[in-house]
């Protein structure tokens, strides 16, 4: 691992990103307020896509389980918020994203296609209906308050902070036997067994640390909002956005997700400006040209994304043995 | 109690049936997985709503326009909007995102014209709300009415799939379309059939469901997926499945409220969904994916 | 002949719904020898060869390598424990160039290779099997032979005490055919144990040791090439009851 | 067709950019208007309240002002130039919005979001930036101390618990005349509101002697209420209180009405206040209690009840809207008084208070308004505070429903 890391090849890309994200540290002293919070949205959007493909990118699944870990964050940051130190509490809530990915990624991972995508949609509206449950019952205190001195600034600073370590984190298990496990198993599950592979636990790590990711996030993020209820901390919107985002950028990158990431972030941004009366019928029809007159943009990167071998035409991931001989 | 919780339960679990029923056809038949589907049931909702209101026509009534209506609507929707998709994807996988990205583009152009239409407010109007006793419970005509046309519907649909030509056309189109071609069935007819008599469906079940529940415009996500959690519960493309996984959810949901808690009713319908997709991820229904 | 036994197999019994594809099947490998596993086309050889790899798992029965109970374990397990194969359908890393193929065996086994000790491993052994000058070639651009080869490279890659050919041989052209057999050979004289799965004749009569039959999922016959091919109910099996 | 798909996405980030200018220019002519923003739910959930209680309430007032010729700031009338955007519900999204008012539009002063949620996201922007901040339609038993922590935030519609208590303070009465049992159930959304108030409502009625027969929540999106309104009935409860929000309580009433459900008093949260519940139940809605009140025999209240109708096609609820309005007269009456845009100067006349509103004379924040209401004859009266000028009597018993057609 050592030798590898000192590797020009694995120096100069470290070192070039190093000094994008310390000239990118100096944004808030260059520009207002209101470009702050779009920087926000920007990097935000970016660390969930980038985390999302880092697990949806190689192993096909469509998870629209983003809010779910975004929300966990969220709501430790509004329960322990106020009793321990921030960095602290990121611990936390990154403990809490990685036990609740654990237990999802071990029971869900069996299931293929749609049944997953439809799965992680439902444990979205299960987790916040549970939240709800038992802060009514229990805590009797529904809607939680979050007053931390943690300014626009700070929140952007930390996220940059959180997409440079994912990055680099990316960055190095794409160069790491986890990575190359996780690369043969996006090719052909099967192989990577009889390679040897523990392809449930390699799945479960990758859903863990995207998991952890999309946790910090939502974490980071919470006291910008001062109050947090189950219905704004989980709001679904939010996966589907992270998916649109990263499959018209191209999961299979590391930095691929931030190509949907910055196009789609201005353009939400100019049409939330431009048409606050009409912004669903823009929205609209800006999804209808994107599937219909930039196929290269969706529909080119998911074939890239979905099947590089044409002898699969089934959903990719449930690849079985010839049964009987 | 007991009797009137599951005749609660069965009243509710016929709406959540009805409401997924053409989507269970859209979805099964046509594989389309339509995202603004609960965008039409609320279209359907709104039509009823001004019909009523505005010219004092009854909405069972206006189901005779708003059948045709609709089917037409899905069938343009279908032929403009999605054939040129099922023409270009080169398998199931691919045809299953492009219609998620498009439907989903539909999904925000429909809310957005109900929106200038209509503004975001709550709408809600009196129609057949007296009660009728059903062995000692009094339950609301209206919903009464949507179980008779989810039951009627999902028999009949189950009838007309298993044993008649064009439900056996469908039937094949809806396991193998490739195959289907080879024996002379116009798949692109069948799928576009499908697709609109859903729609149909949908407008029937927002049609219905408007007469009892308060809805806006911003409500369809909702019922999409409600219906989808109950098709894929039931089994994709399956009738008969639909109308069991929805009487299930309806009724756990009246016994939860009942005996347990109230505010439990919505976390037992998706533990009980998130449970039979573990158990058998194909759906009570559904055949088992090879 | 009379060496250790290092793969036994007893009561094996698979079924899928009502259709019984392996049947109370038996038969033992001994280290150092390559067993021809024949039969018609159904037999239920690929579901034996699934069965020892682990792909599938038995309803009855049990799979001993080296002494070891490796009935049901997981396949990455059976791997780890030494068996190693290749598929019916040759399955291969199409996006992968040809050293990934081989650290796709080398990294994962136990006492695994990564980075330059991988690297120089798996060129010796593209070296090995002749692909030597298509080191950086995607594996999807290699012509079919090159294909099998990589896979059976992969396969040795992971230093398996017991190798598993599915119709390696199957679709080469003669003089592919002879350098495939050659190949084979080259490595039971490395001491490698072998099972085939195979079709080609003249193959089984060079390179087999001992052979098995089945049909429909139960075994008929076992023993040296020559007498089992002219066993009457192996000749039945094969062409039916009139050229018995 | 990789480079072609980047160079496509280049195309549209740079298209994207573009526009954004023309955007930041549009926003930088500098005119002499009065700028007003508000970024508002105008889709998402939020839609049906935004749309009931606020957005024509803003509306409205700009079209009355600028009709007028405009705000009269000293001897000059500067009419009113909006800018609005949808905040989708989301506290993102409003956030961010808000950021593009202050930041990009430079306007004068910005109008509240809708609820409590994207109100307490927004608070800590606007007090950062000197903006005062109405915030009209939230609900929050921490108001007082948001004021103190947001010097220039004023919590219109104060805490649950002043609802509850006041709800409760009257069935006091009512039970201590001999008029109803001490038997009282209770629903709640699971939502902040309905959890607030049900919790102030609880510890109230337990306090002055209640059993609560049932206490339980239902979920936020739940309409189907129908197992909970059976078990209530079987109950023996004089009083059924429901804090609940307009699709939930449109809910129980019908069932109640199907059930033959009729309790002494029937209170019913969010929603019963609006045309719509009017509209849905005619004369059933004939002695049902909840939030809120007008007392429409005030002219002012009359007239502005008329030009809402007028205006938006159908009439205001009798709560937030009513409170929302005073707000908004209070904002043209201080800016009038200060003389001046200058945003300091209309924020200190905000804070002195003492504006003619539709609430009398009335201070942003002040709770002046009514706490229970009423549908009597067709019109939501106010009664409660009983002590407040106008306060009608209660309907007792609740009329039987008669029945749907």
């Amino acid at each position: 691992m050592i030798n590898c890391i000192l590797k020009p090849d694995f120096i100069k890309p470290v070192f070039l990103g190093a000094v994008i994200f310390a000239a990118l540290a100096f944004l808030p002293s260059l520009v207002d307020s209101y470009y702050m919070s779009l920087a926000i949205s920007i990097v935000s959007f970016a660390v969930l896509a980038t985390a999302w493909s880092m697990f949806s990118g190689p192993t096909r699944y469509i998870s629209l389980a983003t809010v779910v870990f975004f929300g966990i964050g969220a709501y430790t940051v509004a329960v322990l918020g106020e009793v321990l130190p921030f960095p602290v509490v990121l611990v936390c809530a990154a403990l809490a994203g990685t036990m609740l990915a654990l237990l999802v990624g071990f029971s869900t991972l069996r299931l293929a296609g749609v049944y997953f995508v439809i799965f992680t949609f439902g444990l979205t509206e299960l987790v916040r209906q549970v939240v709800s449950w038992y802060e009514v019952n229990v805590t009797r205190e529904m809607g939680r308050y979050i007053f931390l001195d943690i300014t626009q600034n700070d929140i952007y600073w930390q996220l940059l902070t959180l997409f440079a370590v994912l990055l680099l984190t990316g960055f190095i298990l794409g160069r790491s036997r986890l990575g190359f496990a996780l690369r043969i198993i996006g090719e052909d599950e099967t192989v990577a067994r009889h390679c040897g592979i523990n392809v449930t636990r390699v799945k479960v790590a990758l859903f863990v640390l995207s998991a952890v990711f999309m946790t910090l996030t939502g974490a980071i993020m919470a006291p910008r909002w001062t109050y947090i209820d189950p219905v704004i901390a989980f709001n679904p919107m939010l996966s589907f956005q992270v998916v649109i985002m990263a499959l018209l950028g191209g999961p299979r990158r590391l930095l691929g997700p931030l190509l949907g990431v910055i196009p789609l972030t201005l353009l939400f941004e100019v049409l939330t400006a431009n048409f606050p009366n009409h912004f669903s019928i823009m929205l609209g029809v800006t999804f209808m040209v994107i599937v219909y007159l930039l196929p290269g943009g969706v529909i080119g990167l998911y074939e890239k994304y979905r099947t590089p071998q044409k002898a699969s035409p089934s959903n990719g991931h449930s690849k079985t043995e010839e049964k009987t001989a | 109690m007991l009797s009137y919780a599951v005749f609660s339960g069965i009243t509710l679990g016929g709406m959540y049936a009805l409401v997924a029923m053409g989507l269970t056809l859209q979805y099964g038949v046509s594989r389309i997985m339509n995202l603004a589907y609960g965008e039409l049931v609320i279209v359907a909702s709104f039509a009823a709503f001004v019909l009523m209101t505005s010219a004092g026509i009854n909405p069972v009534i206006g189901l005779l326009i708003f059948i045709p209506a609709s089917f037409a609507l899905n069938w343009a929707i279908y032929r403009i909007l999605l054939s040129p998709l099922v023409a270009r994807a080169k398998n199931r996988g691919m045809l299953e995102v492009d219609s998620i990205l498009a439907t989903f583009g539909l999904l925000f152009i429909v809310q957005g014209i109900l929106l200038v239409w209509f503004g975001g407010n709550y709408y809600s109007y009196d129609f057949m709300n007296g009660a009728v006793d059903v062995f000692g419970a009094a339950i609301a005509a209206n919903r009464l009415v949507a179980l008779g046309f989810a039951l009627v519907f999902g028999l009949g649909f189950y009838l007309v799939l298993t044993r008649t030509r064009m439900g056996t056309a469908l039937r094949a189109v809806a396991v193998d379309p490739q195959s289907a071609r080879l024996v002379a069935i116009d798949v692109n007819f069948a799928a576009c059939f499908a697709f609109a008599l859903g729609g149909a469906m949908a407008a029937v079940g927002g049609v219905l469901v408007s007469m009892f529940l308060t809805f806006s415009t911003s409500m369809g996500v909702a019922f999409t997926m409600k219906a989808l959690i109950v098709v894929i519960m039931g089994g994709v493309g399956n009738m008969l499945g639909a109308l069991v996984a929805g009487l299930i959810l309806g009724i756990a949901e009246a016994l939860v409220a009942t005996y347990i808690d109230p505010g439990l009713t919505i976390a037992v319908t998706y533990v009980i969904f998130l449970l039979v997709l573990l158990i058998k991820p194909s759906g009570l229904f559904g055949r088992t994916v090879s | 002949m009379s060496a250790k036994t290092l793969l036994s197999i007893s009561g094996l019994h698979k079924a899928f719904g009502g259709l019984i594809a392996v049947n109370q099947m038996r038969f033992d490998v001994h280290e150092g020898e390559i067993v021809g596993l024949l039969g018609p086309n159904g037999s239920g050889k690929t579901t034996v060869m699934n069965l020892i790899s682990g792909a599938l798992s038995p309803n009855e029965g049990k799979v001993v390598l080296a002494g070891r109970d490796i009935t049901s374990l997981p396949v990455h397990a059976i791997s780890h424990a030494g068996i190693a194969r290749t598929f019916q359908l040759v399955r291969i890393l199409h996006d992968l160039d040809c050293i990934e193929n081989i650290e796709a065996g080398l990294a994962f086994r136990p006492g695994p290779l990564w980075g330059d000790a991988a690297k120089s491993a798996a060129i010796t052994l593209l070296d090995r099997i002749g692909l030597a000058d298509h080191a950086h070639t995607s594996a999807g651009d290699l012509t079919y032979i090159d294909q099998k080869r990589l896979e059976l490279g992969r396969a040795l890659a992971l230093q398996p005490k017991l190798l598993l050919l599915d119709e390696w041989l199957a679709g080469l052209n003669p003089s592919e055919l002879q350098e495939g057999i050659s190949l084979v050979r080259k490595l039971k004289s490395e001491g490698l144990t072998i099972i085939m799965v195979e079709h080609v004749m003249d193959a089984i009569r060079s390179l087999c040791d001992r052979c098995v039959v089945m049909n429909a999922g139960t075994k008929i016959a076992d023993g040296p090439p020559e007498t089992v091919l002219s066993d009457p109910e192996v000749i039945r099996a094969y062409l039916g009851d009139s050229h018995a | 067709m990789q480079i072609s798909s980047r160079l496509r996405l280049a195309t549209l980030a740079a298209a994207t950019t573009a526009l954004m200018s023309t955007a930041a220019l549009f926003g930088a002519q500098a005119q002499e208007t009065y700028r007003i923003g508000y970024a508002i739910s105008k889709t998402g959930p939020g839609a049906p309240g935004a749309n009931t209680s606020t957005i024509p309430n803003y509306e409205m007032w700009a079209k009355e002002i600028n009709d007028a010729g405009g705000l009269k700031v000293g001897d000059k009338m500067i009419p009113i130039e909006v800018v609005e955007y949808d905040d989708r519900s989301s506290s993102e999204e409003a956030v961010r919005a808000v950021e593009r008012l202050i930041n990009q539009d430079k306007v004068d002063f910005i109008l509240s979001p809708w609820g409590t949620g994207l109100n307490l996201a927004v608070a800590p922007i606007l007090d950062r930036a000197g903006y005062a901040h109405l915030a009209g339609t939230a609900v929050t038993d921490k108001a007082p101390q948001l004021a103190k922590r947001w010097t220039n935030s004023y919590w219109l519609l104060g805490t649950g618990e002043q609802y509850a208590v006041e709800m409760v303070k009257f069935l006091e009465q009512l039970k201590s005349d001999g008029k109803i049992n001490d038997k009282v159930a209770m629903i709640a959304v699971a939502d902040g509101f309905g959890i607030e108030l049900s919790n102030a409502g609880r510890d109230a009625l337990e306090e002055r002697g209640f059993e609560l027969v049932y206490d339980k929540t239902y979920p936020l999106g739940s309409q189907d209420l129908a197992t909970i309104v059976n078990e209530i009935k079987s109950l023996g409860a004089d009083t059924f209180v429901a804090f609940s929000y307009p699709p939930g309580t449109l809910g129980l009433t019908e069932q109640a009405r199907v059930l033959q459900f009729n309790p002494k008093i029937f209170y019913a949260g969010v929603g019963t206040a609006f045309p719509l519940y009017k509209d849905r139940f005619g004369a059933d809605a004939e002695g049902v209690v909840s939030l809120g009140g007008a007392s429409e025999t005030d002219p002012k209240i009359a007239s502005y009840i008329e030009r809402h109708v007028a205006f938006a096609g159908r009439e205001p609820d009798r709560w937030a809207s009513i409170v929302n309005w005073a707000s908004l007269q209070s904002l043209q009456q201080a800016i009038e008084r200060a003389g001046s845009t200058d945003r300091e100067a209309v924020n200190a006349e905000l804070a002195k208070g003492g504006f003619d509103t539709i609430l009398g004379t009335y201070k942003p924040g002040d709770q002046n308004f009514w706490q229970v209401g009423q549908w009597q004859d067709g019109k939501f009266v106010g009664i409660a505070p009983t002590d407040m000028e106008g306060a009608h009597d209660l309907v007792f018993p609740k009329p039987d429903w008669k029945g749907a057609q």
